[in-house]
């Protein structure tokens, strides 16, 4: 039960938080379509967002419900990778990320689908068909910006290394992923090989630099984030949080 | 002149000018403005309700809002299709827009300060925008009426949506019903501007009405306006924040007070507590993204002369 | 009682609100010293600030000390003008509104300084030193941004005609004002007089921009903002109300 | 050799070597490179406690916060000018921090999770700067020395209101003390790593030491520091992340456990939470300044021309 709960709400935060950056686009992007299109893949991550929160109350036996987790928790309680939490940066930056989470996320649904859990397999069954297009929607855009103007190629290189050294994070077990017989450490041969191809196709150069370092050995996993969440969880929070005990 | 009689025949038997028929300058500038300006109102009408998406109080009215935005980036999108059709292109309107040389719905900018703000502009702005685009989609022009009966079907869910979140708030704490309260009078009067001027003073009325792109007239529409949404305030427990509002037996429909036109006009210049901001915000983001667009279509022309050579 | 509160309100907020945004510049203003010197500046404006909102407690009857007003108001009950509230802009935009806001200021405190009230008499008396070496700050700035290079003469333009429509609002007298004999009216002229010399000896234009309009009548003293003051409240307030009860 | 002779002998004498005096160049880059680093980490070191200065949760904690922000500005300023008598100049010692090619106190680039960890910062980093700085006091080269002077002095107030918050949120709620416990958790071994490396692995420590830069060793310096530190968590009622501390009767001094010196390494080598984060925010506001510098420049240019010509 708390195990479940505990993964539910790794991949629960990763998902709700990398919408809430996601969402931070609408109004700014480049092209009305990518206004549609990043908004698409928002309200995906914020769906499965919302059936794992809502899965993790079921099983820690607390009841608890999405909203209680999303609006209640503090900072060292969210329990996502310190990838999705710091801020865009430029659209080539935000591709970046989303190409290494996507390319992760959609190999960790794959090994998902058959989980024990029978919510949590489900959420992976459908989640695996939102992240192929999720990949494919940041492939599509490494290769243009890698392969489109001078610029756009530099600040793609740019934006792959900035958010390289989290992409290890993704791989690093918690003991709770051991125990659940879910060690992310499996997926780093293969995702790191697709990276490379795409990364590859695109004419650019796959980062070589070295994972972030921890904090006494903990992570974004272990409720230890970057300066970065504090703030976003701030806005996320504030309407909720003024009106204790409201429904909207 | 044998031109002009087959459009005036087309358009007087209700039927629809497409975009390959010929069609008079007048009714192509008329036309060209009025729907650019419905497609600036759908982009720059995401800012005020895209300001509480990142704050929305539940997840699932976060998502409600965000799938709203999504579908006003859409209309968009039609809208833009449906003005491409008469010869000019999305980039010259968008460069139109973002110099100040377009307008769009002087609705936009005013401000939302609570998270009821996102509820009432669904229920007043997405209402009133309804009443005026219901009789577009019988509009003498194609592809305008064909996008507008997608509109509004849309523009229905989202003004339902509004309603509902309102009548969630008004059932809930006293904070919540005084956001209630304190967003529809801030939102009421500009609601009733959104129908233009009074009929006196609307010069290109009478023209339009010829062409059949508009059916009826400003105080025709603001009258039907007033009369669906007194009752939906009464159902919801709000007042409207005009004193003169009362029920006219004899004509059967409710009297109203006068807008406050000179602060229409003030906002109409540009002097509107949002207009600099949101104009200024659909600029950045143009101008922050014109390096992708061109990467776009550098890479888009790369590939088809690789294509080219290949075969 | 009631009407000085909110008198001590309005003025306490214009300068919390205003030494909040002056403080986004540390760690990012153009050079140490003036990392100092807008340090130095919000100080001065978070003490007036405190002294005012204490002011209010205690005239109101309520007894609320400085931290009630600062973190347990909402938004609609700030009674700040929209002027202050605003992002910061660039460096040049930053010493326009500080142009228009500390000239202002102090000619409003040079006034004050003989008021009924006593503790608001003194407030006005120490800061109208204290503005007086803003305004010197802000005019110094405004004339070598003026008379620098093409480029800072553009920009200090810009600066200026951005915040230009919403110096009115301190003009525009409060019920209140009017029932204390502050009517705010009487500082246009010799304001406007004072600001025209420094932007014309900067070899700049006085902006023509009319006043921003008001939203059914309302604006910043009666509680209607704008879109700004929602997100620096959410940010000012997020410690303070996710302990509540919790000293300090 | 005569120069080096009496260089050797004012050392010795414990006597200050003032900026018009001959100095070795190893001497000078040595102290070039310390005192520029001692600058930057005041100004870098402006940035973890500085991300709660819009956020502090009373007032008066605010105020008290701005101040030391600005005392570090102060300090970085004092430092760089004592940096200047050694022939650099400020613009290329920040040329050089933003360009990543000088460094900082790696204890800046761990990040700051709570407003607890502002406390924490003033007793335990602040702490161990002072164990560091105070012998600087007495550091052979006189801009240098009394310039720590005053640093020290203000550090000291620093520290003492670190450990007051920390005091006034021990005696607060549950939610205080568990951020007060989670902040030491994180800040106690990277404020011992404050010291440098063990002395084995210290090169440079001898030669500074002759030189009387340096006065002890890391090593006696950071056991100073724990012996500080100890009775003092106890006093607030914290415990510290070691389970190897404990009081050696023998020696008269806590024995404590080994710090994690390839986390230290990771850091130093740029990997650390907030390396990149820290130099950028810094090279951005330097970038984003330089328009600004430049028009100042061009003024005072105009100005004294104009001053010529009036004579």
């Amino acid at each position: 039960g708390a195990d479940l709960a505990a993964y539910c709400l790794m991949l629960g935060d990763d998902a709700l938080v990398l919408a809430q950056r996601l969402i931070e686009w609408c109004t700014r992007a480049p092209e009305l379509e990518e206004e549609v299109a990043l908004a698409n893949l928002a309200l995906d991550l914020l769906g499965q967002s919302r059936q794992l929160l809502t899965r993790a109350g079921q099983a820690d036996g607390t009841g608890r419900g999405e909203d209680d987790f999303a609006y209640w928790r503090e900072d060292h309680e969210f329990r996502n990778v310190r990838l999705v939490e710091g801020p865009n940066g430029d659209f080539a930056q935000t591709i970046a990320r989303l190409l290494l989470f996507s390319t992760a996320r959609h190999a960790l649904y794959e090994r998902l689908a058959g989980f024990a859990d029978p919510v949590l397999a489900a959420v992976a069954a459908r989640g695996v068909k939102e992240l192929a297009y999720h990949r494919e929607y940041a492939t599509s855009w490494t290769l243009r910006l890698g392969g489109g103007t001078e610029y756009s190629a530099e600040r793609m290189q740019a934006g792959l290394t900035a958010v390289w050294p989290l992409l290890d994070e993704l791989f690093t077990a918690h003991p709770v992923e051991i125990r659940l017989g879910a060690d992310p450490a499996e997926l780093r041969g293969p995702v790191l090989a697709e990276l490379a191809e795409v990364i590859t196709e695109a004419g650019l150069a796959v980062p070589a630099a070295a994972p972030m370092a921890r904090v006494g050995g903990r992570a974004g996993r272990d409720g230890v984030h970057t300066e970065a969440l504090g703030l976003l969880l701030a806005e996320l929070q504030v309407v909720a949080r003024a009106h204790p005990g409201a429904t909207w | 002149a044998e031109l002009e009689a087959h459009f005036d025949a087309v358009v007087g038997a209700e039927q629809r000018i497409e975009p390959r028929d010929w069609m008079p300058d007048a009714y192509r500038a008329t036309l060209v403005r009025q729907i650019a300006q419905h497609a600036h109102s759908e982009i720059i009408g995401m800012q005020p309700e895209g300001n509480w998406l990142t704050r929305a109080p539940s997840l699932r009215r976060k998502a409600i809002l965000l799938a709203k935005a999504q579908d006003e980036a859409g209309h968009g999108l039609y809208l833009y299709a449906a003005a491409e059709t008469l010869g000019v292109d999305r980039a010259e309107l968008t460069e139109k827009l973002v110099s100040g040389r377009q307008k769009y719905s002087s609705i936009f900018n005013y401000p939302t300060l609570t998270f009821a703000d996102v509820g009432v502009i669904g229920w007043l702005v997405d209402g009133a925008a309804i009443c005026n685009q219901v009789p577009l989609c019988r509009c003498s022009y194609g592809p305008y009426a064909r996008a507008m009966v997608r509109v509004c079907k849309e523009e229905s869910f989202h003004q339902r949506q509004g309603y509902e979140l309102l009548m969630t708030l008004m059932r809930g704490t006293e904070g919540q019903r005084r956001m209630v309260q304190d967003a529809v009078d801030r939102w009421w009067w500009p609601s009733l501007m959104m129908f233009g001027p009074p009929d006196g003073d609307s010069p290109n009325t009478a023209q339009s009405m010829a062409w059949r792109i508009k059916r009826h007239t400003n105080d025709e529409l603001r009258q039907r306006f007033v009369d669906m949404t007194v009752p939906q305030a009464e159902h919801l427990g709000v007042t409207l924040p005009d004193p003169a509002l009362s029920w006219n037996e004899e004509r059967g429909g409710w009297d109203f007070g006068e807008p406050d036109w000179s602060e229409l006009k003030q906002v109409i210049k540009g002097q509107g507590p949002c207009n600099a901001e949101r104009v200024e915000r659909r600029r950045a983001a143009h101008e922050d993204g014109a390096w992708v667009r061109e990467a776009a279509l550098a890479y888009a022309a790369k590939q088809q002369k690789q294509r080219g050579t290949e075969k």
